[in-house]
């Protein structure tokens, strides 16, 4: 089951449905918001998710990840909206008969999601200003743009 | 022309300064939008890391786009 | 930190404590009893546990993860006594700065204590019996000399 | 011969029916205390995957012991 979530994810309660008696192996992945990033002091952060596909996304790398390393149970949570420090963005869990299985199923779905779905990440910065992760490229090239072209178009 | 509704995201939508906007295009392909809204979303590197969905299914930039859909321009992902 | 504990672990305060402000990763794996192992109904599990040793040997596992995947913060804690299907039999969690780190360091220290530590795991199974996990080998060759020489010297 | 404490652990101190026994024994190395008191622990494969250690130090099966040591005595291990 994938979810995105406006709100702290609840993690207790998510632990107790990762419950199953032929369950050896559990494993779980929490991404946290760190306070610094390539160099820069980061004072929080800001996720847009664009949920229809985000949810369609999100299910289909789980079915990925139960054909490759077929596990019990397994659910992931990612956050939208606005993040402190420290704050969970991301929770997997995946419970498997073997602890194999749920430490690869668990990589699998943290390093797809981190990918293929719709999610962008702004950082805001210690000196006020913000910036898109893995979008600096675009947005130099836009500034080229728009010297070239005036207030583009 | 083809009624195009083309949905801006992330860095796209701050540079465009709307979310969606609803445009009469020449186009046939995805490819075709992101090339014709260009100014709008800041970007000249389609073939990049951006994607792109039609009607709320990820598309390649190559698939073809009807009168009335929907196209959605997603900049580089960063999710986790 | 490594530690045995007779009673059920707090998985609620070690995860209190795996927070650093740098820490973008977060690994966790949880050993549990299941209710079947090679082919055999398995009712509850007895952990005999040399602790002088077993701490011991658990703290060269972390330092030796440490070395191979640095992390920010590491803990394991094994069960000694009697568990039932579902209890948490090990705990280790390890948080980084980036993934990668954190599920390897886990997977490192998971995989190392389950070979080197002085623990030994009895199987009690659903017909009343029960046995020594890795030892049925050992005990196999003692029933042989046994029969051998009368009632073992 | 040397006075030596062995140590029993698990599957061993069952078959032995005691924790511990101080033996005097004609022995120089790990290997040989192990030998000596196979009747009582049971197993005749010192070099599988039996472990041993020397006064709550790990050893190897070739260390010798000393008068007064206490060996401990390790069936295969399952941790987690």
């Amino acid at each position: 089951m994938f979810e995105i979530s406006e709100n702290d994810i609840a993690i207790d309660a998510l632990r107790e449905q990762m419950k199953d008696p032929g369950a050896g192996g559990y494993c779980v992945f929490e991404g946290r918001v760190r306070n610094e990033n390539e160099g820069r002091m980061v004072e929080r952060l800001e996720y847009e998710v664009y949920e229809p596909l985000a949810v369609k996304e999100g299910e289909r790398v789980l079915e990925e990840a139960q054909q490759r390393f077929p596990y019990l149970l397994a659910f992931c949570v990612h956050r939208s909206g606005l993040l402190e420090i420290g704050d969970c963005a991301v929770w997997v869990g995946v419970a498997a008969a073997h602890r194999d299985e749920a430490f690869q199923a668990c990589r699998y779905i943290i390093d797809e999601i981190k990918v293929r779905l719709p999610v962008w990440k702004k950082e805001h910065y210690a000196g006020g200003d913000s910036g898109w992760v893995n979008c600096e490229r675009c947005a130099s090239v836009l500034r080229q743009s728009k010297d070239q072209n005036g207030k583009g178009s | 022309m083809k009624t195009i509704t083309v949905r801006y995201f992330a860095i796209f939508r701050e540079h465009a300064g709307v979310d969606e906007e609803t445009l009469s295009l020449d186009v046939t392909s995805a490819m075709d939008v992101f090339e014709r809204t260009r100014a709008r979303h800041g970007s000249s590197e389609p073939t990049g890391h951006c994607k792109v969905a039609i009607n709320d299914e990820m598309a390649e930039w190559s698939s073809g786009v009807n009168d009335g859909d929907t196209v959605l321009l997603f900049p580089p992902v960063a999710g986790g």
